[in-house]
């Protein structure tokens, strides 16, 4: 049974996704209760997954019983446990969060519940998936779906989720174009049968060439710079309900698919005209890091500035990743899910501010620091110490790792990068604290009453930021239980 | 190969017409007749089910979603301006050009039937497929079978995309 | 808005055509596993015939209310073949392993042939439900949908 | 060079490729249209399906429907079915996309009264 779960995982909010909307045809009222008790299970069940991951190690799922080169396969190890966790857990928040934010025009509709259920399984799928096309059409489903949670705010939104859409399906169309160009010249899609034909064929330029393909479309869906654009005014203009899940998850999600494609694939050795591979692909991390902090800093939106944050750090997290070495791995994944519960953290608070103070910019928010609940207050402090690197946080152990594995390969520049993003990060929330605390132009008064909702999400999202610290040892020798299990 | 020239040239030339005609209905008929010729490309490389659905799916139901929506708009809202070349689009392009050169240098020939695309595992479809499924059309054994669950997601895709353009719509009627 | 077209000439044909239509998907989906064909082009059929019904009568008329009943079965296919997936996993095999459908009097290669057929229906269910939503939603407003017409969004 | 221009002439189906691909791209980033913009979309996504049919074709091949029967089969005589079989999913997944990017060109229609994307970007301001 234990090995059935990662496929359960998957299966519980799809079929709640999709007999939504025939189940509540006549109890609207229903959707919301039955999408949190959804995602609970879920939860619970990608806990269970960890744990069975970490007694029996990489799981093996042959769909249709076919073995692996023939039919479609699914790899459960610790990568996909923890991120497949991860996300879970930040869809639980979300929706918890969602419920108080949400437009009631969006609220009513079943419709809007289900895509939100179909989006977290094409996510589930696309973590664990270890076959090229099976990936595409995973991230196709949640590119679906969330162009259609984009744009369901409305107004606006419906521009930039139509600039989503097509960049998004360019990037989809790249990918598939890289995996054809991969087929072709293997006969092949299983990423662990790649991995035994590739290296004789890296002097191919038709396997480099599907290899580059493959990189651009998924740089377009993880939002790497220059390939950023549509992801700001996306995400700055979603519905508040939607746009912490979308910000933590999609982008993120699209990185652990490149990262277990260049894990797999791409050997330290691999070079293009005398460069490495990997070098390349962490040159453009740094470029993305220190671009995407230079941009959040002249922000004035909050959301938008959230959103380059973002940028920046999965340019860092590709960093860590392209070192080559297990320390600098590991502390890109980790650094991974940290990013997650941040970036999900930051927009609940953006939303929350938008909810209760109508403020979006950092004009607006001047002062809030002495009206508003202490709660959200309390929140961003934690949140902007996580997001700038400072113990205990999850954040911290995450730079550190990458820092340590950047001097273990001797790529100063990478360190160098590294702690100037980290210095950006800490300019801009400079600028969100320093209005955020300034003397209010006009003294607002009440406070405002927090739901309940919102006091648990982003208390326990606080919460689980700083414990992530705490168990980071932990989690860093889980990564590499997977790093080391060799193979993908 | 002979009959194949004609046939490429004429998707050229169709896709050009979809894109350069300046009224969006012709363009659009104009796409379905490059989708149709599309069809009859694959049909001549022995892609029959790729044809068929090309020819159901391409010309058929995606003419007719553009059409319904072209039709609730007025007719000054379909007259075009031309275009200016984005900056972006100029140094962009010709990278993207010598990409793709670049990644077809050593690609197997055209048609090769010991290509590794046609010798690693499509053999194993097509030997087992009757014995494994009694199906004799190896297309739909390995979309329904082999690789069902691929089908699975993507009629999944189909499925959200319903209920996207519900809720765009919808939501936006208000 | 798309009014019902008026003219005799498209009407009578109307009738003549979508039966035809209807019947040729049906056969494409069922011969899917024989020639060229099977649920996606089954479904697109079906969906367009009742695209076409809907576009010919108008959304609330007699003819097309296949049509607008087929709108309710939202997911219902996609259902179909989650279904014959979680029959498999309950019989103990993987997801879509059709072996383990346990189907009694029959061997394994007919149990598969079986599966085939069975998630053939359910996407071609899907398509066709699909398509025609996706039609109605691109071409009416949605309060010029009559009560059991619409969608249940 | 030659030798490329000579290897591009053996390959029509390539060429043919190349174009509709950037054509396409090119379309889709410079046309202030949204509806020229989603042919251009759908031009690229052809053309990349396009490729993986033409460069998965086998010489001599038929039409992957086995006829023997339970007999033995010799797969060198029929056409490799998997590509196929991507590329019919790719093309649903097209079409897929091409239905909520209408919805949301519908959409944009109603609440902004244009197709032009810099009117549109023009009202935003």
């Amino acid at each position: 049974m234990s090995s059935h779960l990662p496929i359960l995982l998957f299966l519980v909010p799809f079929f709640m996704g999709v007999s939504m909307p025939i189940v509540t045809a006549k109890r609207r009222h229903l959707c919301p209760g039955i999408t949190l008790g959804t995602v609970a299970v879920m939860f619970v069940i990608a806990l269970m997954n960890l744990r069975v991951v970490l007694t029996e190690g990489p799981i093996e799922y042959a769909f249709g019983g076919w073995t692996a080169p023939i039919g479609i396969a699914w790899l459960n190890d610790s990568i996909a446990a923890i991120v497949a966790a991860t996300v879970s857990f930040v869809a639980l928040l979300s929706i918890i969060y969602g419920r108080v934010v949400v437009t009631s025009d969006l609220e009513k509709s079943s419709h809007y519940y289900t895509l939100i259920l179909v989006m977290t399984s094409g996510l589930v799928g696309l973590i664990f998936a270890a076959d090229l096309f099976n990936v595409f059409v995973f991230l196709e489903v949640a590119a679906l779906a969330g162009y259609a949670l984009v744009g369901a705010a409305g107004g606006k939104a419906l521009v930039f989720a139509f600039r989503y859409l097509l960049l998004g399906s360019l990037g989809g169309t790249l990918y598939l174009l890289g995996v054809g160009h991969l087929y072709v010249a293997t006969g092949t899609l299983n990423m662990t049968d790649l991995a035994e034909r590739l290296p004789a064929l890296m002097t191919s330029t038709a396997v480099v060439g599907g290899l580059i393909y493959i990189f651009l479309g998924l740089s377009i869906k993880m939002a790497l710079i220059p390939l950023h654009s549509w992801l700001p005014d996306a995400y700055a203009n979603a519905p508040s309900a939607v746009a912490p899940f979308l910000a933590s998850t999609v982008t993120k999600v699209a990185l652990v698919a490149w990262v277990r494609i260049e894990y797999s694939l791409i050997a330290p050795t691999v070079e293009v005209g005398h460069v490495p591979v990997l070098v390349l692909l962490e040159e453009l991390g740094i470029i993305a890091a220190l671009i995407g902090g230079a941009l959040a800093l002249i922000q004035t939106d909050l959301k938008r500035m959230f959103a380059y944050g973002g940028i920046s750090h999965i340019g860092l997290i590709l960093i860590g990743v392209s070192l080559g070495n297990d320390t600098g791995f590991t502390g890109g994944m980790f650094y991974l899910v940290n990013d997650a519960i941040m970036q999900a953290a930051l927009f609940m608070i953006a939303g929350a501010i938008f909810h209760h103070h109508k403020a979006s910019t950092l004009d607006e928010i001047r002062g809030l620091g002495h009206s508003t609940s202490p709660l959200l207050t309390g929140a961003l402090i934690v949140v902007a110490i996580a997001m700038v690197g400072l113990p205990p946080t999850g954040g911290f152990f995450g730079k550190w790792n990458i820092i340590l594995g950047a001097l273990e390969a001797k790529h100063h520049f990478a360190v160098f990068a590294v702690i100037a993003s980290t210095l950006l990060t800490f300019g801009y929330f400079l600028k969100v604290f320093s209005s955020w605390f300034n003397q209010p132009q006009s003294v607002a008064g009440e406070t405002i009453a927090v739901s309940g909702g919102l006091r648990l999400s982003l208390g326990v999202i606080s919460f689980s930021i700083i414990a992530l610290g705490f168990l980071s040892d932990f989690v860093v020798r889980f990564l590499l239980q997977s790093v080391r299990g060799g193979g993908a | 190969m002979t009959i194949e020239i004609p046939l490429l040239v004429l998707l050229v030339v169709t896709a050009g017409g979809a894109i350069l005609v300046k009224d969006l209905i012709s363009a659009v008929f104009i796409l379905g007749s490059y989708s149709f010729v599309l069809a009859l490309v694959w049909a001549l490389l022995g892609a029959v089910d790729v044809a068929f659905v090309e020819a159901v799916v391409g010309a058929g139901l995606a003419t007719v979603f553009f059409l319904l929506t072209l039709f609730r708009t007025t007719a000054k809202a379909r007259i075009i301006r031309r275009p200016p070349a984005p900056w972006a689009a100029i140094v962009g392009l010709p990278l993207l050009g010598l990409l793709l050169l670049y990644g077809a240098g050593d690609l197997p020939e055209f048609g090769d039937p010991t290509a590794p695309a046609n010798t690693h595992i499509s053999p194993v479809y097509l030997e087992n497929s009757v014995a494994d499924t009694r199906t004799p059309n190896a297309v739909t054994s390995v979309l329904m079978d082999y690789r069902s669950f691929d089908t699975f997601i993507e009629t999944m895709v189909i499925f959200s995309a319903g209920i996207s353009c519900v809720l765009i719509m919808r939501n936006n009627s208000k | 808005m798309i009014h019902p077209h008026d003219s005799v000439l498209v009407r009578t044909l109307g009738h003549i055509v979508i039966p035809i239509a209807q019947l040729f998907g049906i056969y494409v989906l069922v011969f899917g596993q024989y020639g060229p064909g099977g649920g996606f082009v089954g479904g697109v059929i079906i969906a367009s015939s009742l695209i076409m019904a809907i576009l010919v009568f108008g959304i609330d008329s007699a003819d097309s209310v296949t049509a607008r009943k087929i709108l309710h079965a939202d997911g219902l296919g996609l259902l179909i073949f989650a279904g014959v997936g979680g029959l498999c996993l309950i019989g103990g095999g993987q997801f879509l392993n059709y072996s383990f459908l346990n189907i009694p009097g029959l061997d394994e290669a007919s149990q598969h042939y079986i599966g085939i057929l069975l998630t053939q229906v359910g996407v071609a269910m899907d398509v066709a439900v699909t398509g025609v939503s996706i039609a109605v939603s691109l071409s009416f407003e949605e309060d010029e949908i009559a009560e059991d017409g619409g969608n249940n969004g | 060079m030659g030798e490329l221009l000579h290897t591009l002439i053996q390959r029509p189906n390539f060429v043919v490729f190349v174009i509709l691909f950037l054509w396409g791209i090119y379309i889709m980033a410079a046309h202030p249209n949204l509806v020229k913009k989603l042919i251009g979309l759908y031009i690229v996504q052809t053309s990349a399906i396009f490729f993986l049919v033409a460069f998965s074709a086998k010489d001599g091949a038929t039409v992957p429907v086995i006829l023997e029967g339970m007999a033995a089969v010799d797969p060198v005589g029929y056409a490799n079915p998997l590509p196929h079989v991507l590329t019919v999913t790719a093309i649903v997944v097209q079409v897929a996309t091409l239905g909520v990017s209408l919805a949301l060109v519908s959409a944009i229609y109603r609440k902004f009264g244009s197709l032009d994307e810099d009117e549109i970007l023009e009202q935003l301001k």
